[in-house]
């Protein structure tokens, strides 16, 4: 394919391939300093190599993290760099204008840190704890699902129904979370569910 | 998608329609312009803008938005006239010989037994004759006239090249070359592929317009095979894992149905759930449908669904109304009918119509929770931003609370991309502050509340109490735990079919596949479609083997598709009736005289014969549908309606406004505006710099698109007086916005019925929050309704106003 | 040679520049090498060693602007002291014209000389000429500041006309400093502000008469060169 | 193949002895026709090299950033032409960018020592360091691709991701092109790989298709495929036939050298001057003429 011309073809006519990338590998520790100072340290040096997929659109570029720390090893990680995977056979590499930027939203400044509550009439968040958040939805979530679940219509049908809470789900959600969700929702009874589907 | 990403490469032309896929999905995209290079394909996009995608296609046409239908219907009636029709496979593997009941009918707009005031209809008369055999009966010969392929004949002779180009706008010389490239892929040997997205979907007959192509491809012979197929582009990482568990009011995991409250019990809503083959001899799938149900109910209650209590049938809630969809979910919070609502990763006050009405709506509530990994504009609704958010907190009684959760890069497990491959991802970095994964956030709500329901009891608690929770660490399920459960497991030692003294599946080991789901209860599987994704073999959707025989683009080792590692739908329909390939160079599988076998998983029995066995096993039928029977709300055939706000009168059906039996709220039917009033066409898109509402969070996308704006054609700001860079406020009915105006040479008026049609383009991506400049977006203007079907809100058609403002023009 | 032999005792000493003109020329004069350096050195590669002298390259760059802007509005002193005393006159002609004579020192036989001979006048203007070619091609070319007011293609022109004024100047100035250093007693003029009535005899008799008849020719009063 | 100073063959302000290997020729080729401007290839290059663009405003055109900078080393530039031939209209896309051009004006222009240097594989990187910001390569560069920083005062552009080419990557670019119109290798190989691009378009009915590699600089190893090759100016004004300005030759030709013989000249004239004239002294005569004629007075 053409595209293996414009990259696999060459990085292996260069001898050296995306995973096994480190300076070391490569000679450049033999290179005297005054020659290495025309040229900058190659940034993914001495990280860890992550597969993940990209979280926007349904492409589903493969995507490698690469991070200082690795999370495998117990230790603390911080990502330092996102890129395609080479070896994904939608994306081969490439990302679009949003994928390739993916670490900017990873460290956005509007990322949050801790629950807040906004309290009725207020007009700032306040930070609570998540023992104090969690009990606070839970409680909410009771009060009204006991008020007003359904257990029967008005022909006596059994129809265990609770309308008046609803839950809108996530698309970026792993399928894991999201029948972690199902389960919880459905239990209880929720009928407003939806997702992202329509818009 | 019934292909994937990668088979795009195998086709010879791609229509672009109702989607713009070079700005939504470059790397998805990316396959076209392979089939390009490689292939010698061609391209054609039709929108009303000229988009990116059109700025790399061979032929580009101009549609008003809102008119797919009558050009679809227009293509479909030039290739029938032309006899472009791959006829072997439209006789054999599609409805067109089927026989339609005597009392259907068409006149005016509408099918028969259509109730005004119900704003529905009576879809009794829409279907197939069956014969005493209990078969339906067909006509072979087409002679029939009332088989499908006649009444199809007969409805799209109305879209003659000039009608579509009265309705549609698009020029007659543009429209017939469309036709043309089209109809060539009629031969067996060449395919097209369709790729949409939100263009056709988020219109008042959204679904309609798929279908409008949907039956173009199958008279062309292009669903099943390489280069071909009906391929919805979805937005979101996950959004098609997450209809696929069922994450919607309506849904059960894997397309099942919620029950509605007139199926009052297990029997009555398994009744209407036969699927009893119609043709004999045929393959009808969901006849296996008590066997994924009844797993599912194992999966959610495990030892307390029982035989005895219909494996917990009456725990499930029943639906009173159709469904509760966004649309209903906050006209009931508008009209004080809700007092919660979490919202996961999602941000309604930028992402649904009528801005207005929303934060109406949210301000009634009592509670609301925000789980996301960002700051959104829905967990600030009560927020005052000025003219973005003018509102005043201290009237605003909502409690709100927000949760930080864990974003892609920081958790592990699944997604499934737009061709149902399910990728398994692994976490990378540690979670910024004390921001924790959604499955973490879930498990401790549901075990908060059920502490809470075993220390106080409260309303029926069964449901919560004995939901099966059988993970290692209840407070924190493992994605793999969860992973395993989707795929399904032995709930007990399962007897071999051949040797009951033997096992053939020990309790607690993971099922194989689908196939050995059972309907007594030995079974529990979440969500039967994904079953084989982590089975005995291991977690499948962690494969990563680039091998792919014969270049098909299949990538059978890379991950898991559902179903059962799939990667074309439909794909016996890629052999003819003998189960030969159509086109050898584009082998998909083959019949070897004994079963099926090829690049792709057979979407068929392995040793059903080809002759007898039609390829649409999901249907009972075992064909495809031209004529859809009573299966869509707003009729068997797709129909020409103007959206609800057009800049136009319907021309096919002049009476009718909008799609008869879209849901109306009362209160939103006042607030449509009209062409008097509000004369420009407008339509809501995204941008290839952005991602929804989140990438404005992202510095460097913020500094690649930074400022919101409208696109308007160089004829309109002439008229108006908008200059290039200038400000502009558009306004319809239901707000008011101001941006940027790009005036452009890419938005041209349309000449529609002899009158000029202005189109104002307005993309999404702005709001309140984040690293770009503060914006409005187009959710302040557009119109509460929604697909007829399925309720997708009407983004793309509306009518607004425009007039230039006053201030610096950068 | 006629002039040979240790230079004799002044008979007495005439002002030729007040202290603030002296110290105007002297900042001038300071500017104009500094901008002479630190321009050659990013002139041409073999001298851009002299960067050093000024905290290396980008040091370099950035004083030299400022220095040059140094240097305009000292120059634009000196021209509004000196511009009068440079009008052309009568003589300039003739004294151009005997070039060989006077390089040679013989200036005796030529008409009386009055401020400034016809060669310092020349000086005198060329320099007025050249830095405002180089203020005018400096500033297009000052990135920092004026990037944006000039096209590319100004900037190309300007940074060659820089150039090329630049190394006229230079010229131009090296004709200056050897005059004043062959022609004995002149430095004085800058460093001490007098002459000795020899000097000025010699070589600006008519200045001379002047400033000690206390009339000019014209009937003019008379005052220092500045 | 980690690219060091025994891989340059043009230093700024100095000379280098020639390699003793020269490493193989490599080149970006851009396939404008391929282009659908999505912008990724902005987006890799601001987050490989680390650039914080700032978040500016729509002024009625989907350039963004609204120019190259010191925090935008390549930006989509965007054309709507109307063909005058076939009444169609094109949306031409360029990713505009430094051309990395064999006979560099930046670096013919620079005065500062090792500031800018020409590796023999065709890449002509700014070396940071010795950059003295005097905005030179600006004024000598063909294609108006450098910009100096307000906030270091150096010159930036785009590097080619030496850094990556160097460890056998390709640059961030080209690795993030979703279409592929961006690919990189050897600038033989991307000569071929265009050829057939041509072929296609040619087939397509874009009679002028071409490859844009202008002689006049002696090459690029950036070259862009273009659909109306005849006419590069349409898109967002490629130049026709770009060459290092003959007033910058001059500059850094002619006058150099001129310039520094005139000066010396003048320097040694005075030396020569003085050596057979001698001093101009004042004679004891002056000094008596002068005394009588103030006694006069």
């Amino acid at each position: 394919m053409n595209m293996d011309l414009s990259r696999r073809a060459f990085l292996r006519t260069a001898g050296a391939g995306l995973a096994g990338t480190s300076l070391g590998a490569l000679g450049f520790g033999e290179v005297e300093e005054a020659h290495a100072a025309a040229i900058r340290p190659f940034k993914l040096a001495a990280t860890t190599e992550t597969r993940n997929t990209c979280t926007y659109c349904s492409v589903a570029c493969g995507i490698l993290l690469y991070s200082k720390g690795s999370l495998a090893k117990g230790e603390k990680a911080e990502i330092i760099h996102v890129e395609g995977d080479p070896d994904h056979p939608t994306n081969r590499g490439t990302l679009c204008p949003k994928g390739a930027a993916l670490l900017d939203m990873v460290r956005a400044e509007t990322r949050l840190q801790s629950p807040r509550i906004r309290k009725a009439g207020s007009d700032k968040f306040e930070r609570i704890s998540w023992d104090e958040a969690l009990d606070r939805v839970v409680r909410h979530m009771k009060a009204d699902r006991d008020a007003n679940f359904v257990a029967k219509n008005k022909d006596g049908v059994t129809v265990n129904r609770w309308t008046t809470t609803g839950f809108l789900a996530a698309s970026a959600t792993t399928n894991e979370t999201a029948f972690a969700t199902y389960k919880v929702v459905r239990s209880a009874g929720i009928l407003v569910f939806d997702n992202q589907a329509r818009v | 998608m019934t292909n994937s990403w990668t088979d795009i490469r195998n086709t010879d032309l791609v229509v672009i329609m109702g989607g713009n896929a070079a700005e939504a999905h470059p790397c998805g995209f990316k396959w076209v312009t392979e089939a390009k290079a490689n292939r010698g394909a061609k391209l054609i996009v039709v929108d009303p803008r000229f988009t990116r995608s059109a700025s790399v296609a061979d032929l580009y046409a101009p549609i008003r938005q809102g008119s797919d239908i009558a050009f679809l219907m227009g293509v479909i009636n030039y290739c029938i006239s032309k006899d472009k029709v791959q006829w072997e496979y439209t006789k054999a593997f599609t409805n067109a010989s089927y026989i339609v009941k005597e009392g259907f009918g068409y006149a005016d707009g509408l099918f028969t037994g259509y109730d005004e005031g119900k704003r529905d209809y009576d879809r009794s008369s829409w279907d197939y004759e069956i014969g005493p055999d209990g078969f339906a009966v067909v006509d072979e010969t087409l002679q029939h006239p009332r088989c499908v392929w006649n009444l199809l004949k007969a409805h799209v002779a109305t879209y003659t090249p000039e009608m579509v180009e009265r309705i549609c706008g698009t020029p007659k010389d543009k429209f017939l070359k469309v036709c043309e490239m089209i109809a060539e892929t009629s031969s067996p040997q060449k395919t097209m592929t369709s790729m949409y997205a939100l263009g056709w979907t988020q219109h008042s007959k959204g679904s309609q317009n798929i279908r409008g192509m949907a039956m173009l491809q199958l008279i062309l012979g292009n669903i099943g095979v390489r280069g071909g197929g009906m391929n919805a582009l979805r937005g979101h990482s996950n959004i098609q894992g997450l209809t696929d568990i069922g994450l919607m009011s309506n849904l059960l995991p894997g397309y099942l149905n919620i029950p509605a409250e007139r199926e009052k019990d297990f029997a009555t809503y398994m009744s209407s759930r036969g699927f009893k083959p119609l043709r004999p001899g045929q393959m009808s799938y969901w006849q296996n449908y008590k066997k994924f149900f009844v797993s599912f109910q194992k999966a959610m209650w495990g030892a307390a669904a029982t035989p005895e209590n219909d494996f917990a049938y009456d725990w499930l809630p029943k639906l009173d109304v159709p469904a509760y969809d966004i649309l209903r979910a906050f006209e009931l919070m508008h009209q004080g009918k809700m007092n919660g609502y979490v919202c996961q990763g999602f941000n309604p006050l930028q992402s649904f119509p009528n801005k207005a009405k929303s934060i109406a709506a949210l301000s009634k509530l009592k509670f609301l929770v925000v789980m996301d990994p960002l700051e959104t504009e829905t967990a600030r609704f009560w927020e005052n931003h000025g003219e973005y958010n003018d509102v005043d907190p201290s009237k605003i009684q909502t409690e709100v609370i927000q949760l930080p959760t864990t974003c892609f890069a920081e958790d592990e497990g699944s997604l499934t991309n737009s061709g149902r491959w399910i990728q398994w991802h692994w976490a990378a970095g540690t979670p910024p502050g004390e921001a924790k994964t959604d499955i973490w956030i879930m498990a401790q709500i549901h075990q908060r509340l059920k502490a809470l329901y075993a220390k106080e009891g409260g309303a029926f608690a069964d449901p919560i109490l004995n939901l099966h929770w059988p993970y290692k660490n209840p407070a924190d399920p493992t994605p793999e735990e969860l992973a395993k459960e989707l795929n399904g497991y032995a709930v007990e030692d399962i007897p071999d079919a051949t040797d009951p003294t033997k096992v053939a599946l020990a309790k607690g080991k993971q099922v194989v596949s689908f196939a050995a789901l059972r309907d007594d209860g030995k079974t529990a599987c979440g969500c039967w479609i994904y079953s084989g994704c982590f089975n005995e073999a291991g977690n499948n959707m962690a494969r990563r083997d680039t091998s792919d025989p014969d270049d098909t683009g299949a990538y059978l080792k890379w991950s898991f598709a559902w179903p059962v590692n799939r990667r074309i739908l439909y794909n016996r329909a890629s052999a003819d009736v003998q189960g030969k390939a159509w086109d050898p160079s584009r082998k998909l599988i083959e019949w070897d005289g004994s079963k099926w076998a090829g690049y792709d998983v057979p979407d068929i029995a392995p040793t059903a014969k080809p002759d007898t066995v039609m390829p649409f096993i999901m249907n009972p039928e075992g064909v495809s549908r031209l004529f859809t029977r009573g299966m869509m709300r707003d009729g068997p055939f797709p129909v020409h309606y103007e959206p609800f706000e057009s800049p136009v009168t319907n021309v096919v059906a002049p009476k009718i406004r909008g799609n008869p039996v879209a849901r109306l709220f009362k209160g939103d039917i006042e607030q449509f505006g009209t062409s008097a009033e509000f004369p420009y066409a407008a339509t809501s898109y995204r941008l290839t710099e952005h991602f929804h509402f989140w990438t404005k969070h992202v510095s460097v996308n913020a500094a690649l698109q930074p400022e919101f704006f409208v696109e308007i054609s160089h004829e309109l700001a002439k008229e108006k007086g908008i200059v290039n860079g200038g400000r502009v406020r558009v306004w319809s009915k239901r707000g008011s916005v101001k941006a940027k105006a790009v005036v452009t040479k890419r938005i041209k008026p349309l000449i529609c019925d002899g009158k000029p049609v202005h189109v104002v383009g307005i993309p999404l991506h702005w709001g309140f929050t984040g690293a770009a400049k503060k914006g409005f977006g187009p959710n302040a203007l557009t119109p509460f309704v929604g697909d007829a079907n399925i309720e997708t809100p009407e983004f793309k058609a509306f009518l607004v106003n425009i007039e230039p403002l006053a201030g610096p023009t950068v | 040679m006629s002039n040979a032999g240790p230079t004799p005792e002044a008979s007495y000493r005439v002002t030729r520049y007040t202290t603030a003109a002296r110290l105007n020329h002297m900042v001038t004069a300071a500017s104009l090498v500094l901008l002479a350096v630190s321009g050659m050195a990013l002139f041409h590669p073999s001298l851009f060693f002299l960067t050093g002298l000024f905290g290396g390259g980008a040091m370099a760059r950035e004083i030299h602007p400022w220095i040059g802007v140094v240097l305009f509005f000292g120059f634009f002193g000196l021209f509004f002291r000196f511009w009068k005393a440079n009008l052309p006159e009568k003589g300039d002609g003739e004294w151009l014209k005997s070039g060989g004579a006077v390089l040679g020192g013989h200036e005796e036989n030529l008409t009386e000389i009055g401020r400034y001979n016809a060669g310092q006048k020349l000086v005198f203007w060329s320099m007025s000429a050249l830095i405002l070619v180089l203020i005018a091609s400096g500033l297009a070319i000052w990135d920092e500041y004026f990037f944006q007011y000039t096209s590319i293609d100004t900037k190309r022109i300007a940074v060659l006309a820089h150039a090329i004024a630049a190394i006229v100047a230079i010229c131009v100035w090296i004709i200056h400093l050897y005059a004043a250093i062959w022609v004995r007693g002149t430095m004085d003029a800058m460093t001490k502000g007098s002459v000795t009535g020899g000097w000025a005899w010699r070589h600006h008799r008519r200045w001379l008469r002047e400033s000690i008849g206390g009339k000019s020719a014209d009937g003019g009063n008379v005052t220092p060169a500045e | 193949m980690a690219l060091t100073s025994d891989d340059l063959i043009r230093r700024s302000a100095s000379s280098v002895p020639a390699p003793a290997t020269k490493l193989p020729e490599v080149a970006k080729l851009i396939d404008v026709s391929k282009c659908i401007g999505c912008k990724a290839c902005q987006s890799a290059c601001i987050e490989w090299n680390d650039l914080k663009p700032a978040v500016g405003e729509n002024s009625g055109s989907y350039q963004n950033p609204p120019d190259l900078s010191p925090d935008t080393w390549t930006l989509m530039k965007f054309t709507e032409w109307d063909n005058p031939a076939t009444g169609n209209l094109e949306w031409l896309i360029r990713k505009d960018g430094c051309m990395h051009c064999s006979d560099p004006g930046c670096l013919k222009a620079c005065p500062a020592p090792g500031a800018i240097v020409q590796y023999s594989n065709g890449i002509v990187d700014f070396v940071h360091e010795n950059c003295i910001g005097c905005g030179y390569c600006v004024k000598g560069c063909p294609f108006n691709i450098p910009r100096i920083s307000k906030v270091d005062e150096k010159a930036y552009k785009c590097t080619l991701c030496s850094d990556r080419v160097s460890n056998g990557q390709g640059p961030a670019c080209a690795k993030s092109c979703p279409t592929q119109a961006i690919v990189f290798g050897t600038k033989e190989d991307m000569k071929k790989h265009a050829d057939k691009r041509i072929a296609d378009l040619k087939s397509r009915g874009f009679a002028q298709a071409g490859l844009y590699d202008p002689a006049g600089v002696g090459g690029t190893h950036v070259m862009y495929v273009l659909h109306h090759a005849d006419q590069p100016e349409i898109y967002a004004g490629l130049p026709k036939n770009p060459a290092i300005s003959a007033v910058v030759e001059v500059w850094k030709g002619a006058t150099k050298y001129a310039g520094l013989a005139v000066v010396g000249l003048a320097a040694a004239a005075g030396f020569v001057h003085h050596l057979v004239a001698g001093a101009n002294r004042v004679t004891r005569e002056d000094e008596e003429n002068a005394a009588k004629l103030k006694e006069k007075a």
